[in-house]
């Protein structure tokens, strides 16, 4: 079991992250990815100019820790892959990529679905998004809180 | 003086940072997050909020929890998630 | 709406399918891959040298449109590739490559996966894995239809 | 004589094609089926399994279903899956 946990400022490849997880992968048939991309509009249709993420060093490595610690825990996959890019972001670019392998697809997807989950509400990020008309704070949404309810029976 | 960290809305109000002298035996996180909000009006709006939470050494605590002096404090506002 | 659907004889690069899929693309948040890779171990832990996958042109390329064009009506995606291997396949190359872009993850994780359980049961593939006591015909398992019968009150 | 096309189990043991004399009016797969398995005991043991299934111009069917000589006729184990 390999987990590999990563908190980035420079630009994050998802297909260069990818190529890295599939090298000299035999034993395993199932590979899912999560590529999470900084919108160009907000959820209210809003121009995003730049998108910022701060976090707390230390902290916010060791929630992304935690979170992927849980997964491999929960699911039956042999290797994790969690990258986070912090600091400023623009459109179309990559914020968060999971990755996860397993003998069995179902607990891939489900070990993926499961990380990112607990990423959007548990992960100590602060993020804002910057547009024509100012700066704002974005929270979870009621939809995020929803989704991690799914998982609660093992969820702290 | 220790330093105490601010994150999120906490931050962009106050700045990263400010500086509390504890006493050695420390203080409950309620007493800090009191003195640190009886500054200015500024400091009282950004900390006294329900969903403005604490940690002590990168742990999230409640406001019972006792911070020292030589431990990391901080006060943020809730996570935006990754 | 983009459907990419495509059975090629050639090697699947799962990393430069996703870099495609990524390119340009900064209305959507979520992109959802599934990569099946060719196992070195059959089901009974037996060594496999080559696998198989025959095909039969036409009926084949139309089972994998329809799987396509049903997860498009099902889920709110944006756009999704699916990109299937045929011929001899050596064990660590990849078989298949689906990617899904989402507005919003969950569309883009179901849809994924929906089109995997219904690839997995319903493509017009014969599947064959070789190794040093012989080949023999590989069929879907009794996991393969629990999984699709999951979205059974759509699936035909 | 229309040829037809076998997969999967099926063209392993028969190989990729057989051919079969058609009238104008067209036969039920069963008796396609019939007439090909008639022919030798490999053919009857390919062909005469439950899991083994028509399709007629690329659709799957059911042994009712009529097949002329100008359509493309198949015969195939069960599907893999991808």
């Amino acid at each position: 079991m390999a987990l590999d946990v990563r908190l980035i400022r420079t630009p994050l490849s998802a297909p260069a992250e990818l190529e890295a997880f599939l090298a000299g992968r035999a034993a395993e048939g199932a590979v899912v990815t999560f590529t999470g991309l900084a919108r160009g509009l907000g959820k209210d249709g809003s121009i995003v100019q730049a998108l910022t993420l701060d976090w707390y060093p230390g902290m916010t490595e060791r929630s992304m820790q935690d979170i992927a610690e849980a997964a491999a825990e929960r699911f039956a996959v042999t290797d994790l892959v969690v990258v986070h890019r912090g600091g400023d972001i623009i459109p179309g670019e990559t914020i968060v990529f999971v990755a996860a392998a397993a003998a069995h697809r179902r607990a891939a997807f489900e070990a993926a679905d499961y990380i990112m989950d607990r990423l959007k509400t548990e992960a100590a990020f602060w993020k804002r998004e910057a547009g024509p008309s100012g700066a704002r704070w974005i929270e979870p949404v009621e939809e995020d809180r929803a989704a991690l309810a799914r998982w609660k029976d093992e969820t702290p | 003086m220790t330093r105490i960290l601010y994150f999120g809305r906490v931050g962009e109000r106050l700045g990263p940072d400010g500086r509390l002298e504890l006493p050695v035996g420390g203080l409950a996180v309620r007493e800090i997050r009191r003195r640190l909000a009886a500054r200015d009006e500024v400091a009282a709006d950004a900390l006294l909020r329900p969903d403005v939470r604490a940690s002590v050494d990168l742990v999230v605590v409640g406001e019972d929890a006792l911070a020292r002096p030589d431990q990391e404090i901080a006060f943020f506002s809730l996570f935006s998630g990754g």
